[in-house]
C-alpha cells in the first residue's frame, strides 16, 4: 500500500523547479525523484561470503572500482568506500532488501543501514546541465572524464553529495541529504538562469 | 639621532633632502654581543629597543636572514587591540596598548597608530554570550569595552548590512574605541632607528644555520655571516621558530600556517573603523591611502609558502560581501601570505627554553603585531633577568606539561 | 565634437559604426573598436587624470591593462565602477565616465596646491611628521590624508550584477594569444588534448594587433585571422577572449577573471553574469603573456602627450588614431624606431628621435633616417615644456653614465613625446608560480629561469622578443606540451617565416640628467607615475639606509599603485642598484603576487554574493511548519532551529513563560532534529565506545541508553550525548547538533589510525531520522494515543531505555529520555515522515493544549534541572569534575581517551572553576550571561575574577531567576554569597547546587 | 587549492579534505606509565617540518578515509600519499621519523642543510 504519511522535504518547491527548468534543445531541467529505498552496507570486500551473500540479494557484485556504481534490475549499488556501498532499489523496497541483506549476511562483520530518509534525489538534464555542473562541482564533468557508470561523493555547490552520472543526455542524479536540499535547489537554479536568456 | 619634525622636513627641504642621515647602519657582526636576538621583525627589533632603553643592555645584535620586517610584521592587517579575555592575555596586551598609545612619541617615527575602534561582530546567541563575557572581563581589567546592539552597530559602521535576512545577522558587536590600526613597516623601521641609535647592530641578510650550545647552554649562533658568539640567546622568529628551535634539539606545540590578506584598490572613504567577525573569517579597514584592508582565515595545513589557496579568499569575499554589499564592484589590487606559528591554545610561548640562556617568543597566531611593542617589552624583561614578567609568566612553554593553558580561542579564533 | 586625430587607417575600428560617450561632461564620438582611451585619443584628449599625491596633470601613457594614469569612474548609480582603466573599457553606445581624485575638474583641480608643497611631500615624509601635538594626529591630521587619498568612489547600493565560477580541467593552458600563444594553441590543439587560449584583449592577435609585421611575406593579421579560424575549427580547444589569467597558484590551478557583458554597457545583458572566474586545473601550462615596454626616467616625464611608444603606435596603427600631430621619439633601443616609422606612414610628423645611444646604426634606424627623421644620438630629453599637454623639449647630449649634460640645449616644439626604455616580460604568472627569475645583462630585464610547476615560458614573456623566436617556441612549447600529457609526439611542423628586422643593443640608461642634480631643482624625474615616486625619492630611500629594494618600494611606495609596478619597479630597481653602487640580481629581484590586474570582489565572490547560496542554510522536516506557525528563529551552525514560537502580542519572555508552564503541567513539542546520530556496529562496538566515552559501557543491557561525556586528549569535555543499545554488537549515538560533523570524523580517525583491529562500523544517520521530543506530565497520555500498540507504562518502559514500535502509523524508535527533567519521550521516524508526526501530534494533542516550543524553552527547562550545554557551560577548558560530574567518570574501566591529563599538575588542581548554580538577592533579578565573578564587591583594578555565569533565565515554574556558572573552588563555597559584574552593575548572588527544580528526579516518571 | 590524491578517490581539490595534522604520532600504550612531559609530548609537540612534511588527511566529502600525505610545506609540492600503516618511500633525507627532540635533531641535520633555516 502507498504511504501516505510521507512528504518530501522540498515537496514546496516543484513549482520553482518546473519554472527554472529550460525547455528545448540547448535546456535543462531540474526535478526531484523522492522517497527511492536506499540501503547503506559496510562489509569487507576479501570476505567471499560477503561479496556473494550481497550479490545474491542484489543481484550482482558490490563494485570495487572507486567512482563506480552497477545496476542490475531493480537495484544499483554504489562504491561509497572501500568497505562501504550504498543499495538504491524502488520506492518502498527498503524494508524488504534490509531484511533479505541482514538474512544473507548474518554472522559477518557487517552493517546494513536503511537510510532511505538520510538522501533525497535530484535529477539534472539537458544540454547545458553538464555546464551548470562546471558552475557547481570542483571535479573534472567533461564527457570523457565522467561518464555513465561513474559516481562519486563530492560536493556542489557547498553541499555533499553523492552524484551519479546517469547518461549522455547528460542526466546527474544527486543524492543530497535533507537539510541541504533546499539550498541545492536554489543553487542549481540560480546557476540554470542564464539558459533562460540565450 | 636627528629628531624628525615639520621643521627638519622644512630645513632639509632648503638643502633638497640630501642631507638626512641613515635611519640605520649596516654593520658586520662582531665577534661576541651580550645578546643575540634572532629575527629583525617588529618583535625583535622592540626587544633589541627595550632591552637597551630598559635594561641598558646595548651590546645587542639582531640577525635577520632577509630584510628588517619583512616577515609577519611587514604581512600583516596592521590590527591592533586588546580586548582579549582571560586576564593574562589582556594584561599582557592592554600593556602593548599603552605602549602603542605613545609609540609615535616615543620612537620620534609616526608609526600612524590610529584608533579609529574595533568591532567584533556576534552572529548568534553564543557569540553574544561570548562577547558581553569578553566586555565585561575588559572591564574589570580596566580594558576599554563596550557591547554595541545591531543600530548601534549601524550607527558606529553605516555601511554593514543588519537586515534580519542576512545570511550573517548582526546580533551585535562588541567594540573597543582604543583599539584600530598602525603602520607596520613603520614599527619595525622606528624601533630599527631607536635601537641602531642606542647601539645595537641590526645585521640584515645573515641566516641563522645553527646555534652554538655545551652542556646545555647556548654559547652562541653559526650564521651564513660565520660564528658569532653570544652570552644569551633569543628567538624572534615567528613562523621559523621551530626550525630553530630544532636546532637546539627543542621541540615546540607550534604549527605554521599560511594566512592570508589582500588590499583593493584604493577608493574614496566608505569604512573608518576595524570590523571583524570570527563566525565568518572576515576582518576589514580602510587604510589611509583608501585601500580596504582585509584578512581571510588561516590555510588549515602547516606551511612555509607564503601563499595560500584561492578558495580561502573567494569564501571570505562571500561572507564579506553579505556583510558589506557595497564592497562587490570594488577590486582585489595584491593578495599575499604570511606564516603564523599557532599554539594549541592560540596564545603565544613567551619565555626560557630549556637549553640556559635560550629563550623563546614565538606561538603568537594571528596576535603577533598588535603584541609588537608589548611582546619586546616582556620578552626584553625576561631576557635580562633570566626570568619572565609577571605579564608574561603565564606564557611558559611548561603550562603544556601542567595543562595550565590559556585558551584564547574564543577571542582570538581566527581574528586578528 | 568630430575625431580630429582619427586617421583613415588603422585595422580594428569600425569607422562607419559610430559610438557616442561623454567624458568628464562632454560629448564625443568614436568608433566601434575603440577603447575609451583611443577614443580620447582620436579626440585629442589627454589630459585625463590628475596623480595621486600632488595632482599634477597626467595623461594616456599606455595602451593596456598597465595604464596608471587614465584611472576613470564609469557611469554613476548603482551599476557605477571605481577605477576603470580607459585603456581597457571598450566603447559603447551612452557610455559615461569622468576622472577620478580630481575636483571640481581634471582641467583645474583645486588640490593640485599641494604640488607647491611638493618639496616637503617627499618619500617617507609622513612618517617624520604630523606627530606632534599627538592629539593632532587622529583629529586633524590624519582626516586630511585620508579625505585626499583614495581614487574612485564605490556606489552605495547594492550591486545589481550577478557573477558566477566555472571549474574546467584540460591539458594544456596557455595563457596569452599573441604570436607565441597562437603558435603554442594551434600545435597542442592539433593534438587533440583539451587546450585553452585566454587572452586579456577583446581580440587574439596580442602585439600583432599593434605593429606592421610580415609573416609568410603577408601582413601578419592575415596569418592571426587563419590560427583563430583554424583554433575555431577544433572542439577540443576552448578560447577566452577578454579573459585575464591573474592568479597562477599550486599544482597549475590557473584562475581566469572574464568580462562577459562590461562591452556592451551596464544591465546590457539582463541574466548573464557580469564577469565569470574560471578556475582551470591544467596539465601543462604555456605562459605567453608578452611583455612591457619600461618608460625611459628623464625630467618632467609625465605630462600629457608623453606616451609609451608602443602605445603611440598600437593607437595609431590598431585603432587609426594619431597621438598628436608633431612628436618626439625618446629610446635607447631600436624598437621605437619601427614606431617612428609607423607614425610617420600614419600622418604624424616625427622629426626627431632622442637616442641614448652613441652609436645607432640599426636597420631600423637608417630606415627611419631614410624617411627623413632626425636622428640625434648620444643625446637625451633633458626637460619638457607646456603643463597640461606637452608643447616642446629640450634636448641634448649627455654623458654616458648619466651624471651630466655634456653639449648644449636645443628645443623642439612637439605635442607628444613617445619613449621606450627597452622591454620588461611579463613574468608576474612565472613568478606567481614560484619559478625562478634571472637578470639579464644584455636584454636588461628579468627573465623566467627555473620552473617550479609544468609549465613552460615562450616569446617575448621569455625574452625572446623577436617575431620568429615567438613563433617558433610557441609551436615547440604547445606540442611539448601536449606529449607531456600523452598527446601527439611533440614535434611542432615548421612555424610560419616571419619577416625579421635585427635589432642592435639596448642601452641600460636609468635616469636622464637634467640641467639640475637629480632631485634639487623644479624638474622631477617620475618613476610611479599614480604615487608620484620620483627618481629623487627613491635616491633618497637609499641615503636614508632602506637597501633593500622592499624597503625601497614600501618608504616610497614605488609598485603599490593600480598598475602594481608594471612600470615602475624595474627602474626603481635599477636606480636603487646604481645608488647603492651594486649590480642589479645583488640588489633584489621583484616578486609578483595575485592577480595580475585587479578583480572585482565580486567576481571572486562569484554565486557567494548571494549569501545564502554562500553558506547553505539547513533545514530540518518540520521547518516549513514552524515557519508557518510563526516561530522565530536561532541560527545553531548552518542550521535554523525553531528559537520560540511567539503568539500574537507575546514577547520572548512571554512566549517562554507560557511554552515553560506547558512542559511543566501540560505538554510540549520540540523539534530535535538536528542533534548528530551515528549509528555503530561491530563486535567491538561496546569497547569502541568505552575508550571514547568516560563512562562504562560494556554491561549496558540492549534496550537501555546512557548519557556519555567526549573529551579531547587535553582531558576537556568536547561533546556529548545519549547513546542507546540497539542490539549486542549495534548502538545509536546522538551527538550535539554543532558537533555531528566533528566526532563522526573523530571517530573515523581513531578507528582507522589507531585502533584498526577494532570490528566496528561508524555511519552518519543524522538525516535519516527526523526526532520529536514530546515532554511533559501528559506526553504519556499523548503518546499512548500515538501509538495504540505500544505499553509506555513505567515498568514496560522505564526511563532511560528505548523501544521500537509505529508511532502515528509510521515505524519508530521511542527513546525515554529527558533534557527537562519531567517525564520525556524522544520520537525518531524516517525524515520523510517527521511533519506527518508532528502534524499528528499537534491535532491529537489539541485536548491537552499540546505547545511547540523552541530552543529558548529547553534551555530554560535543562538549567532548571542543571544539565549542562557544550558550548555554553563549557568552552574546551572544563573536565568532567569541573562540571561536577565525576559520576560520569568510570575509575575502573581502564584507559580512555583523555584520561591521562587529569593528573597533570593543573588539571589535578582543587581550586578550578567549577559549575554551580546562582541565585540573586533579588529573585526578580536576571542575571546576564557573561557578567564576570568576584568574590569581593569592592575591587581594584584589575579586579581578581573567580569566574563568570554561563547560563541565566528567569524561571517561571520557580518564580525566581536562575543561572549557572563556572566558579573558582565553586564546590567548597555553596552558600556563599559572592558578585556578578555586568557593565559597571554589579549584583550580590548566592552559590547553589545548579539543580534548582525537583532535584530528587521525582518528575521524570510523570 | 592543492590537488591531493585520495588514495580510493583519486584527485580531489583541497575543499574536499580535511587536514589532520602531523602524521604517525603513536598514541601511547600506556598512558600511565608516562610523565606529564612525555604525555604533553604526544598531545601537543609537532615537528611542524619546513620541507618534507607527514601528515594526515581524510577525505571528509568522499569515502571518509584517513590517509597520509609527504608534503613539501615550502613548495607545497606533494612527495607522496600512502594510506594509513603504509611507509611512504622517501628519500632517505626526508624519511627520519619525527620523534624524541634530541635524537630528531641530530637525525634531521641533512634535512636541515637541504632546507636552510
Amino acid at each position: 500500500m502507498v504511504d501516505t504519511f510521507r512528504n518530501s522535504i522540498i515537496a514546496h518547491k516543484e513549482q520553482a523547479m518546473i519554472n527554472g527548468s529550460v525547455s528545448g534543445d540547448q535546456g535543462v531541467n531540474l526535478s526531484e525523484i523522492p522517497f527511492l529505498a536506499q540501503v547503506n552496507i559496510r562489509g569487507n570486500v576479501e570476505d567471499k561470503k560477503f561479496v556473494s551473500a550481497v550479490k545474491k540479494v542484489v543481484g550482482v557484485a558490490v563494485p570495487t572500482d572507486p567512482n563506480t556504481y552497477v545496476t542490475k534490475g531493480d537495484f544499483t549499488v554504489f562504491w561509497l568506500g572501500p568497505d562501504e556501498w550504498q543499495v538504491v532499489g524502488p520506492v518502498d523496497g527498503q524494508d524488504d532488501l534490509v531484511t533479505k541483506l541482514r538474512d544473507a549476511l548474518d554472522g559477518l562483520h557487517v552493517a546494513v543501514i536503511d537510510v532511505s530518509g538520510n538522501r533525497t534525489a535530484l535529477d539534472l538534464t539537458g544540454a547545458q546541465a553538464r555546464n551548470v555542473m562546471k558552475k557547481s562541482c570542483r571535479l573534472d564533468m567533461d564527457a570523457q572524464s565522467f561518464t555513465p557508470g561513474q559516481a562519486v561523493q563530492t560536493r556542489v555547490g557547498k553541499a555533499p553529495v553523492l552524484l551519479q552520472m546517469l547518461d549522455d543526455k547528460p542526466t546527474y542524479r544527486m543524492f543530497v541529504r535533507p537539510s541541504f536540499a533546499e539550498y541545492l535547489v536554489d543553487w542549481l537554479l540560480d546557476a540554470m538562469g542564464e539558459y533562460h536568456h540565450l | 639621532m636627528s629628531r624628525f619634525s615639520i621643521f627638519s622636513l622644512a630645513r632639509n627641504a632648503m638643502s633638497w633632502h640630501q642631507n638626512w642621515p641613515r635611519q640605520w647602519r649596516s654593520p658586520d657582526p662582531k665577534p661576541e654581543y651580550d645578546v643575540v636576538i634572532i629575527g629583525a621583525g617588529g618583535h625583535g627589533l622592540a626587544t633589541a629597543y627595550y632591552l637597551a632603553k630598559e635594561h641598558g643592555i646595548t651590546n645587542v645584535a639582531v640577525i635577520e636572514k632577509g630584510w628588517l620586517g619583512g616577515g609577519n610584521t611587514g604581512r600583516n592587517t596592521t590590527i591592533v587591540r586588546s580586548n582579549y579575555l582571560w586576564d593574562e592575555s589582556g594584561l599582557f596586551y592592554e600593556n602593548a596598548m599603552k605602549l602603542w598609545e605613545n609609540l609615535s612619541q616615543e620612537l620620534n617615527y609616526n608609526v600612524m597608530f590610529s584608533q579609529r575602534g574595533v568591532l567584533n561582530l556576534a552572529h548568534n546567541l553564543g557569540d553574544v554570550r561570548e562577547s558581553i563575557r569578553r566586555v565585561n572581563a575588559n572591564n574589570l581589567n580596566g580594558i576599554d569595552a563596550e557591547w554595541l546592539n545591531a543600530e548601534q552597530v549601524k550607527e558606529f559602521c553605516p555601511i554593514i548590512n543588519i537586515s534580519k535576512d542576512s545570511r550573517y545577522p548582526v546580533m551585535g558587536a562588541t567594540l573597543q574605541r582604543r583599539g584600530g590600526t598602525a603602520r607596520h613597516d613603520a614599527v619595525a623601521w622606528g624601533y630599527a632607528r631607536g635601537a641602531d641609535d642606542m647601539g645595537v647592530d641590526v645585521i640584515q641578510n645573515c641566516e641563522v644555520q645553527g646555534l652554538m650550545i655545551d652542556n646545555g647552554t647556548v654559547k652562541g649562533v653559526r650564521t651564513s655571516l660565520g660564528d658569532i658568539k653570544a652570552k644569551k640567546v633569543a628567538m624572534a622568529c615567528a613562523g621559523h621558530t621551530s626550525v630553530v628551535a630544532d636546532m637546539a634539539g627543542i621541540r615546540l606545540p607550534i604549527e605554521s600556517h599560511p594566512l592570508q590578506a589582500l588590499v583593493s584598490e584604493p577608493m574614496k572613504p566608505v569604512i573608518d573603523c576595524v570590523v571583524m567577525s570570527n563566525a565568518v573569517h572576515v576582518y576589514v579597514s580602510q587604510s589611509d591611502k583608501g585601500e580596504l584592508v582585509m584578512g581571510a582565515g588561516i590555510d588549515a595545513y602547516v606551511g612555509y609558502s607564503q601563499r595560500g589557496s584561492l578558495h580561502v579568499i573567494e569564501d571570505q569575499l562571500g561572507s564579506a560581501m553579505e556583510l558589506f554589499p557595497l564592497f562587490s564592484r570594488t577590486r582585489m589590487m595584491r593578495s599575499w601570505g604570511g606564516i603564523v606559528d599557532t599554539c594549541p591554545d592560540a596564545s603565544p610561548i613567551v619565555g626560557k627554553t630549556p637549553v640556559k640562556n635560550l629563550y623563546v617568543n614565538a606561538g603568537w597566531g594571528t596576535g603577533g603585531f598588535k603584541a609588537t611593542p608589548g611582546a619586546g617589552w616582556c620578552y626584553a624583561h625576561t631576557i635580562a633577568k633570566d626570568e619572565p614578567h609577571d605579564l608574561n609568566a603565564a606564557f611558559s612553554i611548561d603550562r603544556f606539561i601542567t595543562g595550565a593553558l590559556v585558551d584564547e580561542h574564543g577571542a582570538a579564533g581566527v581574528a586578528h | 565634437m568630430t575625431e580630429k586625430f582619427r586617421t583613415t587607417q588603422g585595422t580594428r575600428v569600425d569607422r562607419s559604426n559610430v559610438i557616442n560617450f561623454t567624458f568628464n561632461g562632454k560629448n564625443y564620438t568614436g568608433a566601434k573598436g575603440d577603447t575609451l582611451a583611443s577614443a580620447l585619443v582620436a579626440n585629442g584628449v589627454h589630459l585625463v587624470g590628475r596623480s595621486f599625491k600632488t595632482h599634477r596633470p597626467r595623461g594616456i601613457l599606455t595602451a593596456g591593462s598597465e595604464e596608471p594614469n587614465a584611472i576613470i569612474q564609469l557611469e554613476t548609480g548603482p551599476r557605477s565602477e571605481p577605477n576603470v582603466r580607459a585603456t581597457q573599457i571598450e566603447l559603447y553606445e551612452g557610455l559615461t565616465a569622468k576622472s577620478v581624485n580630481c575636483w571640481p575638474s581634471v582641467n583645474f583641480d583645486l588640490a593640485a596646491v599641494n604640488s607647491v608643497a611638493s618639496r616637503i611631500f617627499v618619500a617617507g615624509f609622513y612618517y617624520k611628521t604630523f606627530m606632534d601635538p599627538k592629539s593632532m594626529w587622529m583629529t586633524v591630521y590624519e582626516p586630511i590624508i585620508r579625505r585626499m587619498a583614495g581614487l574612485g568612489v564605490l556606489p552605495r547600493e547594492k550591486d545589481p550584477d550577478t557573477y558566477d565560477h566555472m571549474n574546467e580541467f584540460c591539458e594544456v593552458m596557455v595563457v596569452g594569444a599573441g604570436p607565441a600563444g597562437l603558435s603554442a594553441a594551434l600545435e597542442a590543439g592539433r593534438t587533440g588534448a583539451r587546450v585553452v587560449l585566454c587572452d586579456e584583449q577583446p581580440e587574439f592577435g596580442g602585439s600583432l594587433l599593434n605593429t606592421k609585421q610580415i609573416i609568410d611575406g603577408k601582413p601578419a593579421q592575415e596569418w592571426v585571422d587563419t590560427a583563430i579560424a583554424e583554433l575555431e575549427s577544433m572542439d577540443n580547444v576552448r578560447l577566452l577572449k577578454r579573459a585575464n589569467a591573474f592568479g597562477y597558484y599550486d599544482h597549475n590551478y590557473i584562475t581566469v577573471h572574464e568580462r562577459r557583458t562590461d562591452h556592451f554597457g551596464p544591465g546590457a545583458k539582463p541574466g548573464l553574469s557580469k564577469h565569470r572566474i574560471w578556475h582551470f586545473r591544467a596539465k601543462q601550462v604555456v605562459l605567453a603573456t608578452g611583455s612591457h615596454e619600461r618608460p625611459l626616467v628623464f625630467a618632467d616625464n609625465d605630462r600629457p602627450g608623453i606616451m609609451l611608444a608602443n602605445a603611440g603606435q598600437a593607437y595609431a596603427n590598431r585603432y587609426g588614431a594619431l597621438p598628436g600631430r608633431r612628436g618626439v621619439i625618446f629610446t635607447n633601443n631600436d624598437s621605437a624606431y619601427s614606431v617612428a616609422i609607423d607614425l610617420v606612414d600614419a600622418g604624424m610628423d616625427i622629426p626627431t628621435i632622442i637616442d641614448l645611444r652613441e652609436i645607432v646604426d640599426g636597420d631600423l634606424p637608417n630606415a627611419a633616417r631614410q624617411k627623413g627623421i632626425e636622428v640625434l644620438t648620444g643625446s637625451g630629453i633633458v626637460a619638457t615644456l607646456g603643463r597640461k599637454r606637452v608643447t616642446g623639449v629640450e634636448v641634448a647630449t649627455v654623458s654616458s653614465d648619466g651624471s651630466k649634460i655634456t653639449g648644449s640645449k636645443r628645443k623642439i616644439d612637439c605635442d607628444t613625446i613617445l619613449t621606450s626604455g627597452g622591454w620588461n616580460p611579463a613574468v608576474h604568472l612565472f613568478s606567481q608560480s614560484i619559478g625562478k627569475l634571472r637578470y639579464d645583462e644584455e636584454k636588461i630585464c628579468f627573465v623566467p629561469n627555473i620552473s617550479s610547476q609544468n609549465e613552460r615560458t615562450v616569446g617575448a614573456c621569455k625574452g625572446s622578443f623577436d617575431l620568429q623566436s615567438a613563433l617558433d617556441e610557441g609551436a615547440a612549447a604547445g606540442a611539448a606540451a601536449a606529449m607531456d600529457t600523452g598527446f601527439g609526439k611533440g614535434k611542432a611542423k615548421a612555424s610560419p617565416k616571419a619577416l625579421v628586422v635585427e635589432e642592435k643593443a639596448i642601452k641600460a640608461y636609468w635616469v636622464v640628467p637634467t640641467d639640475h642634480p637629480v632631485g634639487q631643482g623644479k624638474r622631477k624625474h617620475y618613476v610611479d607615475y599614480q604615487h608620484d615616486v620620483t627618481a629623487a625619492d627613491i635616491m633618497l630611500a637609499a641615503r636614508e639606509g632602506m637597501h633593500s629594494v622592499e624597503h625601497m618600494k614600501r618608504y616610497t611606495t614605488t609598485g603599490m599603485a593600480t598598475d602594481q609596478g608594471k612600470l615602475s619597479n624595474v627602474n626603481g630597481l635599477a636606480i636603487l642598484s646604481s645608488q647603492l653602487e651594486k649590480d642589479i640580481p645583488k640588489v633584489g629581484t621583484t616578486t609578483f603576487r595575485p592577480p595580475y590586474t585587479p578583480v572585482n570582489f565580486g567576481a571572486l565572490a562569484g554565486r557567494g554574493i548571494n549569501g545564502d547560496l554562500a553558506d547553505p542554510v539547513r533545514r530540518t522536516s518540520m521547518y516549513g511548519w514552524h515557519l508557518e506557525n510563526g516561530a522565530t528563529f536561532e541560527p545553531v551552525g548552518q542550521w535554523q532551529r525553531a528559537w520560540y514560537y511567539p503568539k500574537a502580542g507575546e514577547d520572548m519572555d512571554a512566549a517562554v513563560a507560557r511554552e515553560t508552564a506547558a512542559l511543566r503541567d501540560g505538554v510540549g513539542i520540540l523539534d530535535a532534529s538536528t542533534l548528530g546520530k551515528i549509528d555503530i556496529q561491530g563486535k567491538d562496538a561496546a569497547q569502541f565506545l568505552n575508550l571514547v566515552y568516560t563512562n562504562a559501557w560494556l554491561k549496558l543491557p540492549v534496550g537501555s541508553c546512557r548519557y556519555g561525556f567526549m573529551l579531547k586528549e587535553d582531558g576537556m569535555v568536547f561533546d556529548d550525548g545519549v547513546t542507546s543499545r540497539l542490539g549486542e554488537n549495534h548502538f545509536h549515538m546522538t551527538t550535539t547538533t554543532g558537533g555531528a560533523a566533528g566526532v563522526l570524523d573523530w571517530l573515523e580517525e581513531y578507528l582507522q589510525t589507531e585502533w584498526p583491529d577494532l570490528e566496528v562500523y561508524c555511519t552518519s544517520v543524522t538525516e535519516e531520522w527526523s526526532t520529536l521530543s514530546i515532554g511533559g506530565p501528559k506526553a504519556r497520555q499523548l503518546l499512548e494515543e500515538l501509538a495504540p500498540e505500544m505499553d509506555f507504562s513505567n515498568e514496560a518502559f522505564p526511563f532511560m531505555t528505548w523501544r521500537e514500535g509505529e508511532v502515528a502509523g509510521v515505524p519508530a524508535r521511542v527513546f525515554r529520555i529527558s533534557f527537562t527533567g519531567d517525564l520525556s519521550y524522544e520520537i525518531n521516524v524516517r525524515n520523510w515522515h517527521g511533519l506527518h508526526l508532528w502534524k499528528k501530534c499537534m491535532e491529537l494533542g489539541e485536548k491537552y493544549d499540546i505547545t511547540p516550543y523552541g530552543t529558548e524553552t529547553m534551555h530554560v527547562l535543562r538549567a532548571e534541572k542543571g544539565f549542562v550545554i557544550i558550548g555554553q557551560e563549557t568552552d574546551g577548558t572544563q573536565t568532567p569534575q569541573d562540571l561536577g560530574m565525576d559520576w560520569i567518570v568510570a575509575k575502573k574501566k581502564g584507559d580512555f581517551i583523555g584520561r591521562r591529563s587529569f593528573t597533570r599538575e593543573d588539571t589535578a588542581r582543587e581550586n578550578r572553576k567549577q559549575l554551580v548554580g546562582l541565585v540573586t538577592e533579588n529573585p526578580k533579578e536576571v542575571l546576564e550571561e557573561g557578567a564576570q565573578l568576584t568574590y569581593e564587591r569592592v575591587n581594584p583594578t584589575p579586579a581578581p575574577m573567580v569566574g563568570h555565569v554561563t547560563s541565566s533565565y528567569w524561571s517561571p515554574n520557580l518564580g525566581h531567576s536562575i543561572a549557572m556558572a563556572l566558579v573558582k573552588d565553586g564546590h567548597n563555597r555553596m552558600g556563599q554569597w559572592i558578585y556578578a559584574h555586568d557593565r559597571g552593575k554589579v549584583t550580590k548572588v548566592k552559590i547553589v547546587s545548579p539543580v534548582f527544580y525537583d532535584p530528587k528526579g521525582e518528575r521524570r516518571d510523570g | 587549492m592543492l590537488y591531493i590524491k585520495c588514495p580510493w578517490c583519486g584527485e580531489r581539490d583541497e575543499t574536499e579534505y580535511h587536514y589532520g595534522g602531523e602524521a604517525h604520532i603513536v598514541r601511547p600504550e600506556n598512558p600511565d606509565e608516562l610523565t606529564d612531559a612525555e604525555w604533553a609530548e604526544y598531545v601537543f609537540m609537532r615537528t611542524n617540518t619546513k620541507g618534507v612534511h607527514r601528515e594526515r588527511w581524510v577525505h571528509s566529502d568522499g569515502c571518509r578515509r584517513w590517509f597520509n600525505v609527504a608534503r613539501n610545506t615550502v613548495t607545497n609540492e606533494i612527495v607522496s600519499v600512502y594510506k594509513t600503516g603504509e611507509k611512504p618511500d622517501l628519500p632517505e633525507a626526508v624519511t627520519t621519523k619525527p620523534a624524541p627532540a634530541k635524537k630528531a635533531a641530530a637525525k634531521k641535520a641533512p634535512v636541515k642543510k637541504k632546507e636552510g633555516a
